[in-house]
């Protein structure tokens, strides 16, 4: 067996003392945690390390001796042993280190039932090995020699950065009965993290012991936290009295009436504003969060809030600054106007003969007709509306106090109001295309003696009557020829549609993004890496002959990438739910697209 | 540290590079060639080449600065993400295996995999592009059932080094796993 | 194919065949054998089987052998099987019923490379129906390998597909060195097809494990007589046929039951029948069969009836005469070669003719006049062995590879000769172009950059049975990253 | 006997017993073996059936009626198109036309006792009500409906479909139009009629096409199937009608017609009784049976 010793680099420099640590169990491989200094009373120690395991809840020891012999003390070789006595322990270690070199060199004292100490040599100088019945037998000596020259390992860390960082994939917890033992690497970091307390006696305070170890920067910042965190405490109270308050509002009979419900789920503004309320819920929770993720995702939606209230300000600003707002209403009326009014050059241009198409000229103008209008109809209704602009924008730009997604989405809505008719000329011109299509396609049928078998899903073929043939004949040239008009303005609208829809699409594609981004998880990736770690990278220490193998365990740390799609929180997606491919078949046979998400696909 | 005439399956000359830190711990490097000058230049005058022939045609000088961004572009982009400088693979008895590999333009990304996940390492036949070629791979254990395999982490992977190479770095990879 | 692996190292199929006295007598050269074809595992039926039985016996008798076929879903890359029998699913795109597009020339870097990392000194395709095979042979008479076809099926010359197939099939077997047919109306028939001088078409019939194969009459119940098939439910099998026989005969025997195992198209009309006539009781559709289920299914009856309208070498019927099955048949393809008249009652294929041969055979079953299910698996037992087929297989092989390659003006001048002068010159020209592809591979990637295959099987094979092994690990691991 | 056993291609043949074409017993023959009864099952032209010249003219003689109807139809849209033939004039008669054909046709249904289910009056008269309302009620639809397409674009349309009809055109057994044929048909002449100037030149027109493409072939195969000596003499008949009616209007179409007649009478059948000789087909034990029997009357 290989023993790994994982070191702190701090340690490399403390005087001779006691190593304080833990064996993890079944990989034997000890984590050195702290060094006790010389003068100690033994008693304290024990004392120290048991007040510490109570505190910390790791099975704190003391793993053995470690020795920098400075000038003068020389042959503290049968100290350190007896020291092993006065410590219990199965295994023993002691390390030495030599003021010129780098390497360590490491003894392990087996004690045995009997409690003779039974030791093997690691030094490479000492040529020959005193053996008494260690789980190597005494006959062989030379292989012996080369395999004990192997056993340990040293892997040096950098205790703070261990301690604080987060391994990746997070379980959190309990360990799921798969895949315990945890490995190797999961205990050490939890062992270093766990045993936090340990770190907070520093060098200055006139305690019994001396120690070395990581030491935390000093107390102040410290104290400023838990007084942020007291302070935020009945913060989080009054927002969620005003939650519940806000809640209760929302749930008055009223507004679960069918209509308004059906009218809250399409209007995104509505979405957003019960979305906002979750998160304000989850982040005004009293209790602390308990687990790495829920920390994360507190913290995430948090900053993303903050800097969504940010934006809104700002733009607040931008708005109310030399009235914009005005400018705005009046701009905004005039423009209805202008896309009314070209709505309407276009549809005469397509009653003549648009593009030199071939349509049928009867159905072409009772199309054109009817469309005239329907806008007729909106653009009256616009000037109807015309004094409120204002009023509604100035009011509806206040909203942006609430974030800037909330603005955005509320502009979203506007749009999606003031281009009704447009959606309405979709909806007619869909309908009567995917009518003609489906028609034409039944009847294709027909005109090749084929019908469709609904039960075995197939195409049969099947003879018609004579009646039948010919009514199905005459009805399928009459759609065959009608098709053209009513495809070509079923086209325009489309792409007028289109046109909104991805308006709107690229407003929610904001507003998600904005809600979902993790902002607190990037940063923490940028300015402090070792956070979040995916896992350790080793380096080999230039290792002299002589010594065991030194390696120098550093911290990898997670991929943007993953940063960003492990801590995105969780919204109603807005992205297209269906492929390009599946939307341009839909588009084909003149099903409806819709801009706002549907909430069967809340993606997780 | 020896050095013999290894190549990819290509026929390109790779080097391997044994380093055995200590009974435990060795270290393999394979290193492919280096960016070729020639071919750099190639590249280039291909483009400006092209970029002259457009600008011939349409006077517009936007064409040749976009074709010195592109092929600037071009270059770093590839020596950042494409070309790999040299890999390299450590294996550090009962802690683990760590697979590394850099880039021509510093860029390290390394893995690590613990001893405890790993299963095994073999040499392994896949179909790559046009042909059938050897690759070493890493066998990973499936936590639920020890005796399965979850998933394969397939190593030097941009410098695919030939049978030969393989079974040196596969035989001393065997030792180091077999002594624990 | 678990019980397939057991036919191997079985003592009974030993001793029935004297297998190893022949081979200490006649000292054969071992062989590097690729065998290529469409079908193979996981797809089922008789070329399938085939090929893996003959695989197995060639390994035991100490050749090498290399399967290539094509990537089945998410089965490709290299695989192993038992005795370490390799085989390499190649990512080739399946056009029709699991058969490969074909260009003549996209597949050729991969198989060069299988050829060339495996030594491979013998190519044997199977079934006219596998591009893949056809290119092999191609791609290997380009490389100078010697080839070996075997045709698993008939095919006619009425229509016009027949017609174009046929010539391909000629232009492809016209430079084969040797061609082997499972019977003997086969061989004619491949004769015919490819104009080929009957010379150096052999005769190797199919063959089934009798291990497999044993009667149980335990399993029968005697209150009714049970009447067995087991086919793809398709139109070359007669299905219709076999949906006028069944009320034909119900109506007249109240005690008869019908058992149907297979999957296909004509499912609809047995179905349509048993609903017509009330038979849902007495005619039993299973579905597809799994190849160790089919056992199972046959000892339930009395009768295997086998109602194809072409078949080249029905393996069915054997099985089922191996069960200890009365066996009644349609007298079509090579099936009256399969076995003798005292086992199968061949018919007419009209339901009439076979209304009757049934009838009697019922008639002799109430009379008690048929042989016991034990005797007549003792004397099918011996027929057909798959180490009997290995032995002529491998004769085959000794004969192939003393044979020389035509050199490339050779191989057009004779693929002008026999080709006829259109299609003649278009594959002269279509072999040239191959030859030079060939060319640019092997400037592209020579030869001695590709690294031999390490031999699993073979004079020096490194198989090592047991989940231990590096070799099985490698082929876990082979497993795993073709799925990834 | 296990050197018998395993016998490979080109072993010494061994003792002198016949050779069987059995594969369950392992003879003293190689693998590649030939026998003098190799391919003996092989059998040529067998069930080849020999045309008789005038018989297959009478045959094609069908076709031949077929084509020359299309040509009549169009004779008549030209004539309404040039406005010679009022629709009232063409309505009359096509009535006329239709209810002796349908009396004939009821006479020889009534005349032919097997009569599997006879459609009853009322049925006909049914559909008949069916036909004229729906094609009157479409008729100015369809009179606009190809107004704004150029009118070289309907006839290309329109001589597709009749092509299409005559092709598709069931001539085995015509009773029943393929639905396919009837529909190009219909479809065709709803192209042309849309052409006309009225509304009631479209409905004239329609149901004349009805009468033509519809009806006819029911009542022609009755005559077949009864009368064949008097439906020769009418397939005469009707091919010098179609020649002489499209004469009329343009003589070069006519001689077309002639031309196409006469390859198709005459010239067509003569080939196939030529080249009847060259016939060479092999047939053998592998050839996929083919079931003769009916099966389908289990079924249904």
């Amino acid at each position: 067996m290989v023993l790994k010793i994982f070191f702190p680099q701090c340690c490399n420099r403390a005087d001779s003392g006691l190593l304080v640590g833990r064996w993890i169990s079944g990989h034997d491989s000890a984590v050195v945690l702290a060094v006790i200094h010389y003068p100690f009373i033994p008693g304290q120690v024990k004392q120290y390390v048991q007040q510490m395991q109570a505190k910390s809840g790791v099975e704190l020891s003391v793993l053995g001796s470690w020795s920098l012999p400075k000038e003068g003390q020389e042959g503290m070789e049968s100290f350190l042993r007896d020291l092993s006595t006065i410590f219990p322990q199965q295994r023993w270690l002691q390390i030495h280190r030599e003021i010129g070199k780098t390497g360590f060199t490491c003894e392990v004292l087996n004690r045995d039932q009997n409690g003779r100490v039974v030791q093997q040599e690691t030094k490479k100088k000492s040529k020959k090995v005193e053996e008494e019945d260690g789980e190597a037998g005494g006959d062989k000596e030379e292989q012996e020699e080369e395999e004990e020259e192997e056993k340990v390992i040293f892997v040096h860390y950098e205790q703070r950065k261990v301690m604080l960082s987060q391994l990746h994939p997070i379980q959190n917890g309990v360990p799921d009965p798969k895949t315990d033992p945890p490995s190797e690497l999961r205990q050490m970091f939890q062992t270093v993290a766990t045993s936090q307390p340990l770190f907070f006696m520093d060098r200055y305070d006139d305690g019994p012991l001396k120690s070395t170890h990581w030491q935390s920067e000093g107390r102040e910042a410290s104290i400023i936290v838990e007084l942020l965190k007291q302070a935020s405490v009945p913060l989080c109270l009054l927002i969620s009295w005003l939650l519940s308050i806000w809640t209760w509002i929302c749930n008055i009979r009223i507004f679960s009436l069918y209509p308004l419900r059906w009218l809250s789920s399409k209007l995104s503004t509505c979405v957003q504003l019960s979305y906002k309320t979750e998160h304000m819920r989850t982040l005004s929770s009293a209790k602390p969060a308990a687990g790495h993720t829920q920390f994360m995702r507190k913290a995430n939606i948090l900053v993303s809030f903050l800097v969504d209230v940010a934006l809104g300000m700002l733009l607040i600003s931008w708005l109310y600054r030399d009235n914009h707002i005005a400018m705005l209403a009046n701009t905004l009326v005039p423009a209805a106007d202008h896309v009314a009014k070209e709505l309407d050059e276009l549809l005469q241009w397509l009653m003549g003969a648009p593009a030199g198409l071939k349509m049928n000229r009867a159905l072409d103008q009772v199309l054109g007709r009817f469309f005239l209008y329907h806008i007729h109809l909106w653009i009256s209704y616009i000037h109807l509306m015309s004094p409120f602009i204002e009023g509604i924008l100035w009011y509806g730009g206040l909203s942006a106090c609430l974030g800037l997604t909330f603005a955005l989405s509320l502009l979203s809505d506007m749009v999606a109001l003031l281009t009704f008719h447009i959606y309405c000329f979709y909806v007619y011109g869909a309908r009567l295309y995917c009518l003609k299509i489906y028609g034409l396609s039944s009847l294709w049928r027909l005109f090749r003696g084929k019908k469709w078998n609904v039960l075995r899903q197939r195409v049969d073929s099947c003879s018609y009557d004579l009646d039948q043939l010919f009514i199905g004949t005459l009805l399928f040239t009459v759609l065959l020829f009608l098709l053209p008009t009513t495809a070509l303005y079923y086209l325009v609208f489309t792409l007028l549609r289109l046109v909104v829809v991805l308006f709107q699409g690229v407003l929610h594609l904001s507003v998600d993004f904005i809600n979902s981004f993790p902002l607190f998880a990037v940063g923490l990736r940028i300015f402090r890496p070792y956070r979040l770690a995916e896992g350790v990278k080793f380096r080999v220490l230039c290792e002299e002959p002589g010594t065991a193998l030194h390696l120098l365990m550093e911290i990898n740390p997670l991929k943007f990438s993953t940063v960003v799609q492990m801590y995105r929180t969780p919204t109603y997606s807005c992205y297209p739910k269906d492929s390009w491919a599946a939307l341009v078949k839909k588009l084909f046979v003149g099903e409806l697209i819709y801009p706002w998400r549907h909430k069967t696909i809340k993606t997780e | 540290m020896e050095d013999e005439a290894f190549t990819d399956i290509n026929g390109k000359a790779i080097s391997l590079d044994c380093q055995s830190h200590s009974g435990l711990c060795r270290e393999f490097t394979v290193s492919s060639p280096k960016v070729s000058v020639g071919k750099v230049m190639v590249y280039t005058c291909c483009v400006w080449l092209l970029a002259y022939t457009v600008f011939f045609f349409t006077e517009n000088t936007a064409v040749l600065s976009s074709a010195i961004l592109i092929t600037l572009l071009g270059m770093m982009l590839h020596i950042h993400f494409v070309k790999v400088d040299h890999e390299s693979l450590l294996v550090i008895g009962s802690l683990g295996i760590q697979v590394s590999s850099s880039y021509a333009s510093g860029r390290e990304t390394t893995k690590f995999i613990e001893m405890s996940k790993i299963k095994d390492i073999v040499i392994n036949e896949a179909i790559y592009m046009h042909q059938i070629i050897y690759y070493l791979c890493v066998l990973l254990k499936d936590p639920s059932e020890p005796d399965a395999v979850s998933s394969v982490v397939p190593l030097f992977q941009s410098s695919k080094p030939r049978l030969n190479c393989l079974v040196k770095v596969y035989k001393s990879c065997q030792e180091i796993l077999s002594k624990c | 194919m678990g019980q397939r692996r057991r036919a191997v190292t079985n003592p009974s199929s030993r001793r029935v065949s004297g297998a190893p006295a022949d081979v200490a007598r006649v000292p054969s050269r071992k062989h590097n054998i690729c065998m290529v074809s469409d079908f193979f595992y996981p797809n089922m039926g008789g070329v399938e089987s085939h090929i893996y039985q003959l695989s197995q016996c060639l390994i035991e008798k100490g050749h090498k052998v290399v399967i290539v076929t094509h990537a089945y879903g998410r089965r490709k890359g290299v695989r192993y099987l038992t005795n370490g029998l390799k085989v390499y699913y190649l990512p080739l795109q399946v056009m029709y019923n699991q058969s490969t597009a074909t260009t003549c020339f996209h597949s050729l870097p991969l198989l060069r490379c299988v050829f060339v990392r495996e030594r491979i000194t013998v190519v044997h395709a199977h079934s006219s129906f596998s591009a893949m095979g056809h290119d092999a042979l191609f791609h290997a008479k380009t490389m100078g390998l010697n080839t070996v076809f075997t045709d698993h099926s008939l095919f006619g010359f009425a229509d016009v597909s027949s017609v174009l197939t046929n010539k391909l099939l000629t232009v492809s077997l016209c430079d084969t060195n040797h061609i082997v047919c499972v019977s003997y109306t086969s061989k004619e028939n491949t004769v015919l097809r490819a104009a080929l001088d009957p010379k150096i078409v052999s005769v190797i019939p199919n063959a089934v494990d009798p291990t497999d194969f044993t009667p149980d009459p335990s399993q029968r119940l005697d209150d009714r007589i049970t009447i067995v098939v087991i086919s793809r439910l398709v139109y070359r099998k007669g299905i219709d046929l076999l949906g006028g026989i069944i009320p034909e005969l119900c109506l007249k025997h109240p005690d008869l039951h019908f058992l149907i195992g297979g999957e296909g198209p004509k499912r609809i009309v047995l179905e349509e029948v048993r609903e017509k006539y009330q038979l849902h009781d007495r005619v039993r559709l299973l579905g597809a069969l799994e190849h160790k289920d089919v056992r199972g299914v046959l000892v339930q009856g009395h009768i295997f009836l086998n109602t194809s309208l072409t078949e080249a070498f029905c393996m069915a019927i054997v099985e089922g005469a191996s069960c200890g099955l009365q066996v009644v048949s349609t007298r079509v393809g090579g099936i009256p070669e399969v076995l003798p008249n005292d086992l199968i009652t061949l018919c007419e294929p009209t339901v009439r003719s076979l209304c009757a041969g049934l009838e009697a055979v019922i008639a002799q079953h109430r009379s008690g006049s048929v042989p016991s299910p034990a005797s007549v698996h003792a004397r099918v037992r011996s027929l057909y062995t798959w180490r009997n087929v290995a032995e002529r297989t491998e004769k085959v092989y000794d004969r192939v590879s003393g044979e020389e390659v035509l050199p490339l003006d050779r191989r057009l001048r004779r693929l002008r000769a026999y080709c006829g002068p259109v299609a003649g010159t278009i594959f002269a020209l279509f072999a040239v172009l191959d030859f030079l592809l060939l060319l640019f591979l092997q400037w592209l990637v020579p030869d001695r950059v590709m690294d031999v295959a390490m031999d699993a099987t073979g004079p020096h094979g490194l198989w090592r049975p047991g989940p231990s092994s590096k070799v099985s690990g490698t082929k876990r691991a082979a497993e795993k990253d073709s799925s990834s | 006997m296990s050197v018998v056993r395993v016998m490979g291609p080109d072993s010494a043949p061994g003792p002198a017993v016949p050779w069987r074409k059995v594969l369950w017993e392992r003879q003293p023959f190689p693998d590649n073996y030939v026998d003098q009864r190799f391919l003996e099952e092989l059998r040529r032209n067998e069930g080849i059936r020999q045309y008789r010249y005038w018989a297959v003219v009478k045959e094609a003689g069908f076709v031949g009626q077929q084509l020359s109807c299309v040509a009549i139809f169009i004779t008549l849209w030209l004539y309404m198109e040039q406005g010679l033939l009022s629709p009232e004039r063409l309505l009359l008669t096509s009535l006329v036309c239709a209810l002796l054909g349908y009396g004939l046709h009821q006479a020889l249904t009534s005349q032919m006792e097997s009569g599997c289910e006879l459609r009853t009056r009322l049925a006909d008269l049914q559909s008949a009500t069916i036909f004229l309302s729906f094609t009157f009620g479409f008729s100015p639809v369809l009179k606009t409906l190809t107004e704004s397409v150029s009118t070289d674009t309907v006839y290309a349309m329109s001589a597709v479909m009749l092509l299409a009809h005559l092709v598709s055109f069931p001539y085995a057994h015509p009773s029943t139009p393929g639905s396919l044929s009837l529909n190009a048909a219909l479809f065709a002449s709803v192209c042309l009629a849309s052409r006309l100037p009225g509304a009631l030149h479209t409905f004239a027109m329609l149901s004349c096409a009805l009468l033509v493409f519809a009806m006819w072939p029911c009542l022609l195969q009755r005559l077949r199937e009864n009368a064949p000596s008097q439906f020769t003499g009418l397939c005469v008949g009707v091919c010098i009608g179609g020649v002489g009616g499209l004469g009329s209007q343009s003589p070069g179409g006519a001689v077309l017609l002639a031309l196409a007649l006469g390859s198709v009478t005459l010239l067509c059948p003569l080939l196939l009784v030529m080249l009847q000789r060259h016939k060479d087909n092999i047939q053998g034990p592998w050839d996929e049976a083919e079931i003769h029997e009916d099966i389908s009357h289990f079924l249904h």
